[in-house]
């Protein structure tokens, strides 16, 4: 066991999933010398090379244009994307090639791409810098979208993701990357696509993935005091989504809060409002609620704590779930 | 220094009506083959072939072009949604396919019917997707010709980081090296993508041969409403050698490919080809080239065919005689029957197979929507999505 | 009072347009002589000039890029996307640049683009031609997504989407384009942003806009004769999405199908169904419905009636929702 | 005819480590000013300006300095989020700024606070972005300088219709003529939005100028990863004449942004300018050069520090004494408590304007997201969104 930041789990991660095997390449912008604006590839470039971790020229459609090439080529490229902002410009590549090859193709060209594209706000940052764009993703066929909260999981989704055949987009948490756990990098990780239960509660679920997870916790911590018992789901994978563990949770508490940062209008927390009120109809005894950011553009940073949904939207939902 | 335009500024502003498109390409054409079939030399630019391969060249123009025809034919009845005529292409699209060595790699756009000939694709194949019965259905890897790609000017970064690949495994710098070639049209040219993959491609020093066909229209849009100077001329902005080749010359195309194709083989990078074509017949079957353009422009490039050309070359070097036509009359019309038979036959693809190939191993949405779907089709009203 | 079918519709509305305010362009790949692949622009060029009406470089982010500088410069573009699958070159340009200026600026960048999409399937067309994409742009803050269903809506709502001082994105349902019906071009629409219950019922409410109007109005007719009665409810808009007339409508029927084309996950029908669920929590008898296209990318055309919603899938899920 | 590369493939391959970026531009640099003060003369190229246009350009560069110094130390103690320091291109800056016209139109991305200060817009404003507390907060239209872009190359494209619709307008075609004006960086060369840009804009002969501030580096990308030959030669391949200035040099930089500028108004087109500059600074307040950069290349740098050769230039000429000095250091000063007191007192926004001016008119989903918000900050628990 290492105690391990984010940051650093998937640092280790990637360096474990270029070991394993040869054709794994990191590319993007300033990946190299400089290990990334968050670091994460740092010291990767040292280690294996210019011709694995490349920094490339600044333009994200090339970066995966090019990264489908070199798939094709039987490599399997890590691309990053160095702010969820950032991503738009390769929006054609991802949607209409990367997703659609293997059906194109009838399964004869796989597209092992992994896509990592740190997200979300409360860095203080300038505009385009804190966007969660998740669900423009999860509405992609063909995509498989998944989202790390912490330091273990970091560590085994990176390589997970990499070993897939199917292209993934791999969000982290900015906001949380020097957030430390222990990390035991010897474990066997679950699939790739399942939720998991991070705490365990009777009265209401949480519903959270990627940086709100830590919010949720820390939610369900803060209603203890008032005799809650909250219980958390880490969706961890978006898309496909792990509905039979979410079903579970709220047969079981009856009452389902949605949490993430993105805008609530066709977000990711109304497709799991649909699905749990279709499938949970007689089962659960309050609607599905969504604490979401705002159906704004993301606020300037001296407003992003307004923006974000915090511990305290989170309980006011629960209340109000409680109050049905 | 003030850096002189290659070209001087368009005397009129774009937005007046433009006149009809070019239909001289000027002194840096790349020509081995007048249109009167006379076969010229060019300081640079040789080909060197056998007699049969000169016959072979001539077949695979005529197949081709008959392949269209039948296709545009099958089209007109019904059998085809929609097809993408090569016809005027020929020349370009055979040079440049039968200049490729077998490691080679192609990446085209959705009117590549010749290169698809050249490197074994079943024309079947093309109908199919055409007919919406798939998206292509031959394997990229083993024709080494990657699927049509319909949303323009994207493969061309496909091809550039396939080229990546073949520097990273070593497989460039020699002889028996590798090389990419990426097929697109001066419409394309103006995609951010394509200019992107100029920049890969050139960082990179990427071993890719990029093969625009310029045939003048970009659907009703001619080429003077994408740039003003030569295309061939992009490639100066980027640092890399462009040429313009007469795209009506199979000759010509045939050795500006080879040449090109085996610098990037040896380590030397991209080339960008500006093949000067001609598409003479509509964009596609869905479109009336008479809302604009003049018919004389059409009269005028008829005088270049490609197919003409060779056969005036082949009887002047006497290489063929009405054998030789006989047989591939015979042999165009065999072809031409099977895949009209083919393609009447071709059987719709099962609803079900929608949900396979989405991802390497289906998931719980689809299986269920499959299983939901194959309920309902049944006549059973399954539960779940409906 | 004259005949005219959705595509003419769209071609007379803009003309008045253009008629009435001179700084309204139209720009994209051949809308000139051609008139556009679907004719929409028919004759524009040619009587407003090369000047107003303008074939552009074949390169989309070009397209809407330009026309935000055009926007700054006082006038009022109306970009031609040729298929719903050709928008995506453009998306930095509209997610990140266009939606944002208007907030960016705090209000004094007015950004009058509207984006016109002929969107869906149903043509018998290749790859990338019959796509859906209008869930991406609704969860877009920004920016304001319609759809017409019909010649007179779409005679309209073209006019009054380019009066917007927002940027819209218009979608036009491309296989519906020849249908006709009589136009009075002298009516006074109603504002741009209301559904509108296009037909009546009692028993459950049908939600749906663009093609799948047509759809759901067969679908009512043909359940009329098992003695249902189906309201039939024309978004119109979808984002804002008008959510008083749905409310009122599914608080009488007490059921809710929410039918489109685009794929179900995450999509604008989870939108409507978790919002529904969460407002009418008391008062429906059902859980709410979707029809939708299939969570994979569009198939090849032979197979596009198994995908796309029919009418027999529409009352297959009405009888599901019954059956409650 | 082959058209020869303009530059040989680089000798290396490009994955192997990067060499110091070059601090040697090449004869082609246009400059007026060397490094040690002296004049000199260019035959394309020229400024005649009075004294006092002098001394202004100077003062500008001093107090534009001034600006970035005080905003990095601000961003060091906690009061903006970060700042990208203009340092070292204080010289393309002012230059091209000062030689705009009043009716021309400005396109920033996010470091050109010499540009904002020649366009007069507050330097508060600048920090009011770096802080959080706005995306800008200046007219555009006032100002006649656009907000701050931050997606790399997209605001080329915004330049470029710009400038189309000064065509329109009929601002185009006399000295009387309008201009828009580009900025974007080595790095942002890449990005298929400018190079679309470079194809409307030659298509259209819109009259845009595109000032690449090439300061050797993106973040940590040096410039030979974007590019193999030098950037001003990329408007070769799109037709349009570009120009390489030494952009440390304020009366090079003026000279050519001017002509170039005069050239669009005047019905010329477009024109790319290579400014060759050097990035001082870290990337940002967040960067960390040490990581990839060698000292040494910035000691060779410092050398031609735009401020001094300006300095020596009105020393030699003997423009300037010691109040002059004295009283542009207080003015110095002044500015800079100024910014310093402003920016301290700088109020956080409403949180409720978040939902304002999202669209022109508030939709009923941000007004009752309002309302709730509203309500939940004054304690009453709202209905509806939490
Ligand atoms: C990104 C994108 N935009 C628009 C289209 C629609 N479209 C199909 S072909 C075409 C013209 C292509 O012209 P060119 O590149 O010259 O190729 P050609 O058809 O002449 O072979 C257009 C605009 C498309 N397929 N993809
Ligand atoms: C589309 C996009 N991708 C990535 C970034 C992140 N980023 C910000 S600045 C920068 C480097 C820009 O380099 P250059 O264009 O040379 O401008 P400079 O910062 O040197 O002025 C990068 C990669 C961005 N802002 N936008
Ligand atoms: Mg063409
Ligand atoms: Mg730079």
């Amino acid at each position: 066991m290492t105690s391990l930041t984010i940051a650093k789990a998937l640092n280790e991660g990637l360096r474990a999933a270029m070991e394993r095997d040869p054709k794994v390449l990191l590319m993007g912008e300033d990946i190299g010398k400089l290990g990334g604006v968050f670091r994460v590839t740092d010291g990767l470039q040292k280690d294996f090379g210019e011709d694995r971790v490349f920094d490339t020229p600044l333009a994200e459609s090339g970066i995966i244009g090019t990264a489908i090439g070199l798939a094709l080529r039987g490599y399997r490229p890590v691309c990053e994307i160095q702010f969820d902002g950032f991503i738009y410009p390769a929006y054609d590549q991802i949607v209409s090639q990367l997703a659609k090859i293997h059906a194109r193709s009838k399964g004869s060209v796989k597209m092992p791409v992994t896509i990592r594209v740190p997200f979300g706000g409360g860095i203080g940052a300038v505009e385009h810098h804190s966007e969660s764009p998740e669900a423009y993703f999860a509405h992609t066929a063909g995509l498989k979208v998944v989202a790390c909260s912490n330091p273990l999981d970091a560590h085994f989704m990176i390589q997970q993701a990499i070993a897939s055949d199917d292209p993934v987009m791999f969000f982290e948490p900015k906001r949380r990357y020097w957030e430390k756990a222990e990390v035991d990098v010897t474990a066997s990780p679950g699939p790739l696509w399942q939720a998991r239960v991070v705490r365990e509660g009777t009265d209401a679920t949480l519903i959270a993935y990627g940086p709100m997870v830590r919010t949720c916790l820390d939610a369900a911590t803060a209603a203890e005091q008032d005799g809650r018992s909250l219980e958390v789901v880490d969706l961890r994978s978006l898309s496909p989504l792990d509905y039979p563990t979410v079903f579970a949770s709220v047969r079981r508490t009856r009452r389902a809060v949605v949490v993430h940062e993105a805008p609530s209008f066709v977000g990711m927390g109304a497709e799991i409002a649909a699905r749990l009120s279709e499938e949970l109809y007689y089962e659960m005894e309050a609607p599905v609620l969504r604490v979401t950011g705002f159906d704004t553009p993301y606020p300037p940073s001296r407003l992003e704590e307004d923006f974000l949904p915090d511990l305290d939207r989170v309980l006011h939902a629960v209340d109000r779930s409680m109050g049905y | 220094m003030t850096l002189p335009a290659t070209a001087a500024p368009p005397a009129a502003a774009p937005e007046t009506t433009p006149v009809a498109t070019s239909t001289s390409a000027g002194p840096e054409l790349v020509q081995l083959l007048t249109p009167e079939g006379e076969r010229v030399s060019h300081p640079d630019y040789d080909v060197d072939l056998t007699d049969d391969e000169y016959r072979a060249l001539y077949r695979d123009l005529v197949l081709v072009r008959r392949i269209d025809v039948e296709a545009t034919a099958l089209q007109r009845q019904g059998e085809l949604g929609i097809w993408a005529a090569l016809l005027g292409q020929e020349a370009a699209q055979v040079g440049s396919g039968r200049a490729m060595r077998a490691q080679d790699f192609a990446f085209p756009t959705y009117r590549e019917h010749g290169v698809a000939w050249c490197r074994g694709v079943d024309p079947l194949k093309l109908l199919g997707l055409f007919r919406g019965a798939s998206n292509g259905g031959w394997d990229p890897q083993e024709k080494r010709f990657n699927l049509y790609t319909i949303v323009i000017g994207s493969q061309t970064l496909h091809a550039t980081g396939y080229a990546m690949g073949i520097v990273k495994d070593g497989a460039v710098g020699s002889d028996d090296g590798e090389a990419a070639i990426a097929y697109f049209g001066d419409g394309a040219s103006s995609q951010g993508d394509v200019n992107e993959a100029f920049v890969w491609a050139s960082v990179y020093n990427a071993p890719v041969v990029f093969f625009c066909q310029n045939n003048q229209w970009g659907i009703s849009t001619p080429t003077d409403h994408q740039t003003r100077i030569p295309l061939y001329l992009r490639a100066q902005g980027f640092g890399f050698p462009g040429v313009r080749v007469d795209g009506n010359d199979v000759l010509a195309s045939y050795a500006v490919t080879r040449k090109a194709l085996d610098d990037a083989r040896n380590g030397q990078g991209p080339t960008l080809i500006e093949a000067f074509t001609y598409r003479m017949g509509a964009h596609t079957t869905s479109d009336d080239p008479t809302r604009y353009r003049l018919a004389s422009e059409l009269e005028a490039w008829k005088l270049k065919d490609p197919l003409e050309r060779m056969r005036s070359f082949l009887y002047k070097q006497q290489l063929v005689d009405a054998d030789f036509f006989g047989q591939l009359d015979a042999d165009a019309d065999a072809l031409a029957a099977r895949i009209r038979k083919g393609c009447l036959e071709m059987p719709d693809p099962d609803p079900l197979s929608m949900f396979d190939d989405v991802y390497d191993e289906i998931t719980p949405l689809l299986e269920q929507q499959r299983a939901t779907y194959e309920a309902y089709l049944s006549g059973f009203a399954g539960e779940g999505h409906s």
